[in-house]
């Protein structure tokens, strides 16, 4: 059964095209495991020891090889001569144009992705040959190139897709929702809604060294405990995502990673609307009376990276960054007494129902020691289907718990989405000029840029200061393996089996 | 062939042993048949269970001897009472309908009842069940073969179960009331039956029965219990005649018979003299032309067509007639519990057939016009104690509140003979004579000056019937009341009715005066009633 | 039998009501649900604009009223409309979805009767010794866990402590593949196929889910054949067959049994109905891919049209199980239908 | 004046502690039964009594005494949060039995007053109170319970209202049913006849008599509203934290049984366990109690 190998995770997919509208997070690992990019991160090993997707290194997948022009404005890309689809169709540049014709033109989120990349029309493409591809951008952005390498541009078999194109559908989508059309390592052998997903290896494939195991299952678990006897009892060689406290426990028996999620923090937000929070030393007083070590013990049990009592002075731009407060009540009672509501308020804490394993234990504690500053906080169970409408749509909740994570691996690019007033994420519905005109400024200028450093700075002192969004901690992702190996940590935070392998114990 | 020497038997219970038979001993020839008779509890029927071994969970034969054929019945193993039940011995029962597997074809009962025993095999059951059912003079056997339980009337029922009774012959028939809850004449068909098979075949038998008429007249000799034991033994015209001990005395005075007034049912001591009362000659309840029917499947049903007779004031009406003939129908649209579809009631000259049933509960009539139920346990709200039961009407009806109200239930409780410890029982903890007088109290709580008596003592054992009929006759003489008296009885309307409408399928075939009708019936319906009831014997004493 | 046919007919035509107001009923529950489904079908980093679009192609700016006879007129052809969360047709789905959870609930009712019918007679014979009152605390005890932790107990005790049960994942160890289809029943397809391997391996898989649920529905069961037992043992019809000399095997199961079986088949459907229920609990807990586990996750992201797909089909079961009721009432009893109602 | 009004409360007294003696008489007949109505009187102390005596405030959270086992500082040991199991527990009966006993006191007056007056009147009134509980019937009742309390909110009284509307069924087809038979019985007769309206009647003489059967049906349900708000809880729609209530208390703890921290959902599970057991044992002793036939 070596060539088999079984991974368990908690999440359902409900589709097998990520371009298609609706289609959730867990499904985005078909666009991975079964497409192909142009270009994919490369890996780095971390201090533990495990392996990670590397931000800062670009290689090849389906392209062969890329040049940029002086100007930034176009990347040309060499496609790979023997890189095939499933049907054994050659992978031409035309594929590629359809596909990312596709992806800025179907709406929602992946075209929303796309732009972050610049990439908003298909005119910006062009197929000058059978294996050359031109992406022509209309200002030069850092953000172009890793965005190519994000899950969202996948190149999809267009002469296929065409056939089941239709007048309404042009895109294929009914069709490329139950039936991958890639080049990509594994071809999905069969899919199982609401149970399961079998992969079986392409042995064709071009993107990169030929996976070890033929065939992956991944099956749907919803119970947490039963996912956990799995794959203590090694039934499942790979538990996905699992919940800290497990994480933490069964380091012991199996082989755990706990990689902390690149550009991603849990944090309390402060909802500007909410006139108590409009005054700064009720936020800071806040953000001294979070039990912050004792959240990350019991919330997170210790797993991902702790966000707090950092220095003042900033000396550099990694990021996520501690914060330089930490839980010292009687500063939060000097600062609330200095405040125009020394006596405190009430306010509902909310939080998510799908979240509650990481926000109901939060949540608490902080009920708890806010309740010591006088503040009243009253725990509102928010459904998780109305939870997004309520936090980032509407942004009306007042204290709430969020967990923004940006794919791209930069801080501007973070401070775009969450501190950028009218954006998704920016539930505090905070605005400040200077950071304003900072995260403009950074969003697509060069990390090396000599000005770009400074700019970051200020942008952390600001938000800092303002606390629309008191950092927690950085949140891990959880995998236990039991007699497999090669994992790795990719920044979506689903499970790219192509370099998984078992391991005979 | 059947010797029972100082049997006894017990019941363990919640409240510890209870003595059912205290030992009883009586034997029975071949050929002999025996009638048991006595009040309800006398342990008649505990007595023929524990000679088939069939009593119920907790009760045990504890002492004494029964022997059948040389079989000892005590000690027999259950194999050996298997063979011997049905096969030897064998039983009918009471309600015949209940006494048949609801949900299997009678044909097939009595086919399991045949092979049980080997009487049949699998390739000839079914002929032989059919002959069996020809045995006992069902019409159409081979069609009653197929039939349920349910699609069957009373009396064939009643015919089934003894076709399985007697399917293997059995030498000894026990027939435990077998024909309580038929119809008079279905009773008289039923019982001839029995005696022409049991005859025939010459067969022993002992009929168990209350009825000291039916006794006597299917018996050769009788056996009187009461609490257990066995008072008096011997043959029916002797008893009769001459009863010896001062129960049986009691039941045999009791027994309602020709020519017997209506004191002369009471033991000697008690028979004071009735006191005078006077019959009006205006009108006070006049039916006319009163009509019901009910939608049914296939077009309407007419349970009641068109009758009219009169109440006069202070006037006993009798009516009588076999099941279902619309005795309680009529009854329940004088009472204004029903409305009629069409006629007219006229209560002192206004007719009270307008109001609507619904709404007659508020008006001032109501207390006017009361009744006595049927089954005295049915009628009385089990949640209720007896005083709780007396003191609604008058709480309603009459207004009377507080010391009044207490004062008032007492008195009536006196006027019916319910001693006042009991007033605070609730019905299940009083005996069927006692439920009898609480609904009878409630009835003439509010001064009525008209009462309608459903069959007040069909669910009573004799001696207590005439008990009630002479608290009754006391209370209509005291109280100055019209009675209107349900009965299918005819013996007992004549007891207590100055007049009588006989009815047969919703219409009044006969009326008149009671003696008139009783002596020279008219029509042949009434006739055929007046035959079917058993006779019993007159006592020589009798005054 | 016309007699039958026409009281069968009549239940039929009852049903019709019935369903009209679950079709309503569902209707408006799923319009009150929290939750935008636009928003959250336009999934993450939707712009209002691209949300408005997601409404106008779900239908769901159009005046309630409009929703509601849009849906009708897709139900009266038999669609039943796309699941948002799935983006399959929410008539596959359920297709796919309805076996497994009748499989499990089927065996379970079975295994449970297996054990509370006999049990209840065994009470029944001997009320009110420590024989009935163990039985009464035994059935009892049962009932009184909530089912996901009865679940959850076994797999600890039996698949994670002892390793006897095989891993709790769904209706069928990956090691074998799905039966061909017919039924959808496993065992059954399974049995057709004549492939005994996959027969067990789908038989072990459901020992455990069906066990739990038959823990919680032997009470019901247990309890109402004890009291239909004890009235047909007193009745009148037993006595006359005890005194026929009929053997204590005939008395009790050919003439007590079989009268006793008509008010057990009645709790038997309302169990059956119960424990459809309750699936959505179990059916999470031990990964099955049935229809309750799909309805949890329906009414999470406000599916309306699996939500409301879901609660017809089990509206319809419903009807179609009390159809079968009075089949087996109208086989086991002959009064069937005489009287009215 | 005094002792004209003494017979009737001598009456009065004596009924009543009539009613007392049976009470103890139905106890001590089946001892089973005398052991649920003693655990429930155990439930009913800690409900009353429980918040006062508990050793710790069960939500005060110490995230560095967190999942200890059971000691004697903790006998039912501490949650993730560090809280007071055995506190946490006790404290939660009293919410427990104010959810099911509402929601079983709503569902037993509705569906009372529904099935008596369908039962009594009859006729259209029936047939249409028939197809509309056929109607919720024909929902799963879980799935039912749970789209209400997702519809409505997850708030105590709206688990309570969802748990008494599956419900009322229940009760609405059990008075139907035994109004129904009683409706032209002598004593319904009678009480017309004693001039009561049809009101009356079918208030404070019929609907009485239903109440033996009622109360089996009643402890059933007290111990299925627990269960249903336990399996609410068990999907996410539960009470709202941090309020200690059995059903989430095990249904969070469901997930630490594999790790090995059993303590967390076998206390709570044990509670609950053990008052759905009292609720359910205590049905036939409720119903000898309340029937006074089995006075003797
Ligand atoms: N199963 C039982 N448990 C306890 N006591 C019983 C039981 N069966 C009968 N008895 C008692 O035995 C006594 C005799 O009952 P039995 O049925 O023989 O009376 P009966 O003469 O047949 O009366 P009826 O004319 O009403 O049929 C009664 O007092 C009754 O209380
Ligand atoms: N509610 C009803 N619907 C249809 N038919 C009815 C109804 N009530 C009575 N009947 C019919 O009316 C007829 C007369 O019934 P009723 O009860 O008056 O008879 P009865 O003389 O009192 O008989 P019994 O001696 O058995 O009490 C019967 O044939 C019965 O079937
Ligand atoms: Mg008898
Ligand atoms: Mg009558």
């Amino acid at each position: 059964a070596s060539d088999t190998l079984v991974a368990v995770t908690v999440q359902t997919i409900n589709s097998l095209d990520l371009h298609r509208t609706g289609t959730n997070r867990a499904s985005y690992q078909v666009a991975i495991n079964s497409y192909d990019r142009l270009i994919t991160f490369g890996s780095k090993t971390l201090e533990d020891g495990s392996v990670s997707f590397d931000y800062s290194k670009l290689e090849p997948e389906l392209a062969e090889s890329w040049t940029i022009s002086d100007d930034g404005l176009t990347i040309t890309f060499k496609l790979k001569p023997n890189a095939v689809f499933w049907d054994g169709s050659k992978v031409t540049a035309e594929d590629v144009k359809w596909s990312f014709d596709r992806a800025v033109s179907v709406g929602g989120f992946p075209s929303t992705q796309m732009k972050a990349g610049g990439l908003v029309r298909p005119d910006q493409f062009e197929a000058v040959d059978e294996e050359t591809f031109v992406v022509k951008l209309d200002k030069p952005s850092k953000l172009s190139l890793p965005d190519l390498a994000v899950p969202v541009p996948f190149v999809i078999n267009s002469k296929v897709a065409k056939e089941h194109a239709t007048a309404d559908d042009p895109w294929a989508t009914e069709y490329l929702h139950t039936t991958p059309a890639g080049s990509g390592a594994y071809k999905v052998a069969r899919w199982d809604s609401g149970q399961q997903i079998v992969y079986e290896r392409f042995d064709e494939w071009a993107g990169g060294p030929l996976p070890k195991v033929r065939r992956i299952i991944v099956r749907e678990v919803p119970s947490p405990a039963t996912r956990r006897a799995l794959i203590e009892r090694g039934d499942v060689q790979v538990s996905f995502d699992i919940p800290d406290k497990d994480a933490a426990e069964l380091a012991e028996k199996v082989k755990v990673y706990s990689t902390p999620i690149a550009n991603t923090m849990h944090v309390v937000g402060l909802n500007y609307t909410f006139e108590p929070f409009q005054d700064p030393n009720v936020r800071k007083a806040i953000a001294y009376a979070i039990p912050y070590k004792d959240i990350f013990d019991t919330a997170a049990y210790g797993r991902g990276a702790p966000l707090w009592g950092g220095s003042e002075t900033i000396e550099d731009t990694s990021w996520p960054r501690k914060s330089p407060y930490s839980h010292d009540m009687e500063k939060a009672k000097e600062l609330l007494a200095a405040s125009a509501y020394p006596d405190g308020f009430e306010v509902p804490l909310s939080i998510s129902t799908d979240l509650a394993s990481w926000m109901e234990p939060t949540a608490l504690l902080i009920q708890e020691s806010l309740g010591k500053l006088g503040i009243k906080t009253e725990i509102e169970k928010i459904p998780g289907a109305n939870w997004r409408t309520a936090v980032l749509v509407e942004k009306r909740l007042p204290l709430h718990l969020e967990n923004f994570g940006g794919w791209l691996d930069t801080p501007d690019y973070y401070f775009f989405w969450a501190y950028q007033e009218g954006n998704l994420f920016n539930s505090s519905n905070y605005r400040n000029e200077e950071i304003e005109t900072l995260t403009s400024e950074t969003l697509h200028m060069a990390q090396d840029d000599p000005e770009y450093a400074p700019k970051i700075k200020r942008m952390f002192e600001i938000a800092m200061d303002d606390l629309p969004r008191i950092p927690l901690y950085q949140p891990a992702l959880n995998v236990a393996v039991n007699s497999a190996d090669g994992y790795e940590f990719w920044f979506h935070r689903q499970l790219d089996v192509r370099s998984l392998t078992n391991v005979e114990s | 062939m059947l010797t029972i020497k100082d049997l006894k038997v017990a019941f363990k219970t919640r409240r510890g042993d209870v003595q059912a038979v205290k030992g009883i001993s009586f034997d029975l020839a071949k050929g002999e048949r025996l009638g048991i008779v006595g009040e309800s509890g006398s342990g008649k029927s505990v007595t023929s269970y524990a000679l088939m071994r069939i009593l119920d969970a907790g009760g045990r034969i504890k002492s004494g001897e029964a022997v059948y054929d040389g079989i000892d019945l005590k000690q027999a193993a259950e194999r050996d009472m298997r063979e011997i039940r049905g096969r030897e011995i064998s039983m009918i029962f009471q309600n015949p309908r209940a006494a048949l597997n609801p949900i299997r074809k009678v044909g097939h009962q009595l086919e399991d009842v045949l092979r049980q025993h080997g009487r049949a095999t699998r390739q000839n059951a079914k002929a032989k069940a059919i002959e069996a059912l020809e045995a006992v003079k069902i019409n159409e056997a081979a069609e009653r073969y197929e039939a349920y339980p349910f699609e069957l009337s009373g009396g064939m029922c009643q015919r089934v179960v003894i076709a399985i009774a007697l399917a293997c012959d059995p030498k000894l028939l026990i027939a435990d009331e077998p024909t309580t809850g038929l119809d008079i004449t279905t009773q008289k068909a039923v019982m001839d039956l029995v005696d022409d098979l049991v005859r025939a075949r010459e067969m022993s038998s002992i009929l168990i029965t209350h009825d000291l008429g039916l006794a006597s007249e299917y018996c050769d000799r009788i056996v009187v219990m009461k609490d257990g034991v066995i008072v008096e033994e011997g043959r029916p015209a002797d008893l009769f005649s001459n009863p010896r001990h001062a129960y049986t005395r009691k039941l045999v005075d009791a027994t309602p018979r020709r020519g017997a007034s209506i004191r002369s049912l009471l033991p000697e001591d008690q028979r004071a003299p009735l006191a005078a009362r006077t019959i009006g000659n205006s009108p006070m309840m006049e039916v006319v032309n009163l009509t019901k029917t009910y939608q049914g499947k296939s077009g309407p049903v007419y349970a009641v067509k068109g009758i009219s007779f009169t109440i006069r004031e202070g006037e006993s009406v009798g009516l009588v007639g076999e099941s279902g003939c619309g005795k309680s129908t009529t009854s329940s649209m004088i009472v204004r519990l029903l409305d009629p579809t069409s006629g007219h009631l006229l209560f002192r000259g206004e007719d009270i057939a307008k109001l609507p049933s619904e709404n007659f509960s508020r008006h001032p009539l109501r207390q006017k016009i009361q009744m006595v139920f049927q089954d005295a346990t049915d009628s009385l709200n089990p949640r209720h104690t007896a005083r709780q039961s007396i003191a609604e009407p008058l709480k309603r009806l009459t207004g009377l509140k507080g010391a009044h109200l207490g004062e008032r239930v007492e008195e009536l409780a006196a006027l019916t003979g319910l001693p006042s410890h009991l007033l605070d029982r609730f019905p299940h903890q009083l005996s069927g004579g006692q439920k009898a007088r609480v609904g009878i109290a409630r009835a003439i709580a509010p001064d009525p000056d008209l009462l309608i008596l459903d069959e007040p003592t069909a669910a009573l054992d004799v001696s207590i019937q005439a008990v009630v009929l002479n608290l009754l006759a006391d209370l209509r003489a005291r109280l100055g009341m019209s009675y209107l008296f349900v009965s299918h009885d005819l013996n007992v309307v004549r007891l207590l009715c100055d007049h009588v409408v006989v009815m047969k399928g919703g219409k009044v075939v006969e009326a008149g005066a009671v003696e008139t009708v009783m002596d020279t019936p008219q029509n042949p319906y009434t006739r055929e009633l007046l035959t079917a009831a058993p006779q019993a014997p007159a006592r020589k004493t009798a005054a | 039998m016309a007699r039958r046919s026409s009281a069968t007919l009549n239940r039929i035509l009852q049903a019709i009501p019935v369903l009209i107001g679950v079709v309503v009923i569902s209707f408006i529950l799923t319009r009150a649900l929290p939750g935008d489904p636009a928003v959250q079908f336009a999934g993450a980093a939707a712009t209002p604009e691209s949300i408005e679009e997601v409404r106008r192609s779900l239908g769901l700016d159009k005046p309630l009223p409009e929703q509601f006879l849009i849906y009708v007129g897709d139900l009266l052809q038999g669609d039943l409309g796309q699941s948002v969360s799935t983006g399959r047709p929410v008539a596959t789905e359920l297709a796919s979805r309805l076996p497994a959870s009748l499989e499990l609930t089927l065996s379970a009712l079975i295994l449970s009767c297996l054990i509370a019918v006999p049990l209840g007679v065994l009470a029944a014979t001997r009320p009110g010794t420590w024989i009935d009152q163990l039985c009464r605390i035994l059935v009892t005890a049962g009932v009184s866990l909530p089912t996901f932790f009865t679940g959850i107990v076994l797999i600890y005790v039996f698949y994670y402590l002892l390793g006897i049960a095989p891993s709790p994942l769904g209706r069928l160890d990956f090691i074998y593949l799905d039966p061909p289809r017919i039924t959808g029943f496993f065992l059954i397809d399974a049995a057709i196929a004549g492939d005994l391997e996959t027969w067990f391996g789908a038989l072990k898989q459901l020992v455990l889910p069906a066990t739990t649920l038959a823990l919680f529905t032997l009470a019901p069961i247990a309890r109402m054949t004890r009291a239909a037992m004890l009235s047909a043992l007193a009745a009148d019809y037993v006595r006359t067959a005890r005194a026929a000399g009929l053997g204590p095997g005939m008395v009790l199961y050919g003439y007590a049994f079989r009268n006793a079986l008509l008010p057990v088949v009645t709790t038997l459907g309302m169990v059956f109905s119960f424990v459809l229920g309750a699936n959505v609990l179990v059916e999470k807990v031990f990964a099955w891919p049935g229809i309750g586990s799909y309805a949890v996750e329906a009414l999470v992201v406000s599916d309306y049209a699996a939500v409301q797909g879901f609660v017809l089909a089990m509206a319809l079961l419903f009807v179609i199980l009390n159809l079968l009721i009075d089949l087996s009432y109208s086989l086991i009893d002959p009064r069937f239908g005489t009287s009215s109602k | 004046m005094s002792d004209t009004t003494l017979p009737p409360t001598v009456a009065e007294r004596k009924t009543s502690s009539g009613a007392l003696a049976h009470t103890i008489y139905v106890l001590r007949e089946n001892p089973v039964t005398a052991l649920s109505f003693a655990m429930f009187a155990f439930f009913i102390g800690s409900a009353l009594l429980g918040p006062a005596l508990v050793p710790y405030d069960p939500l005060q959270t110490n995230a560095a005494n967190a999942l200890q086992a059971p000691s004697w500082s903790h006998w039912f040991g501490t949650d993730n949060l560090g809280r007071d199991v055995f506190s946490r527990v006790i404290v939660a009966t009293r919410l427990d039995l104010i959810i099911s006993v509402s929601a079983v006191a709503l569902s037993f007056v509705i569906g009372s007053v529904l099935g008596a007056v369908a039962g009594y009147r009859g006729g259209w009134l029936d047939v249409v109170l028939n197809r509309f509980l056929d109607t919720i019937m024909a929902f799963p009742l879980f799935v039912l319970a749970m789209g209400i309390v997702a519809a409505l909110g997850n708030s105590i009284s709206n688990i309570i209202l969802a748990t008494a509307i599956i419900n009322i069924p229940f009760y609405a087809r059990l008075v139907r049913a035994e109004v129904n038979i009683r409706r032209e019985a002598g004593f319904t007769l009678a009480a017309k006849l004693a001039g009561n309206s049809d009101t009356r009647v079918l208030a404070f003489h019929i609907f009485p008599n239903a109440l033996p059967p009622m109360m089996v049906q009643v402890s059933l349900n007290l111990g299925w509203a627990i269960l249903n708000a336990a399996g609410l809880s068990f999907i996410g729609l539960g009470v709202r934290p941090p309020t200690p209530e059995w059903g989430i208390m095990v249904a969070e703890g469901a997930n630490f049984i594999v790790s090995g921290e059993w303590w967390l959902a076998l206390f709570p599970g044990l509670w609950l366990m053990l008052a759905v057991f009292t609720f359910n044992l205590m049905g036939d002793g409720l119903r000898d109690i309340v029937d006074p036939r089995r006075r003797t």
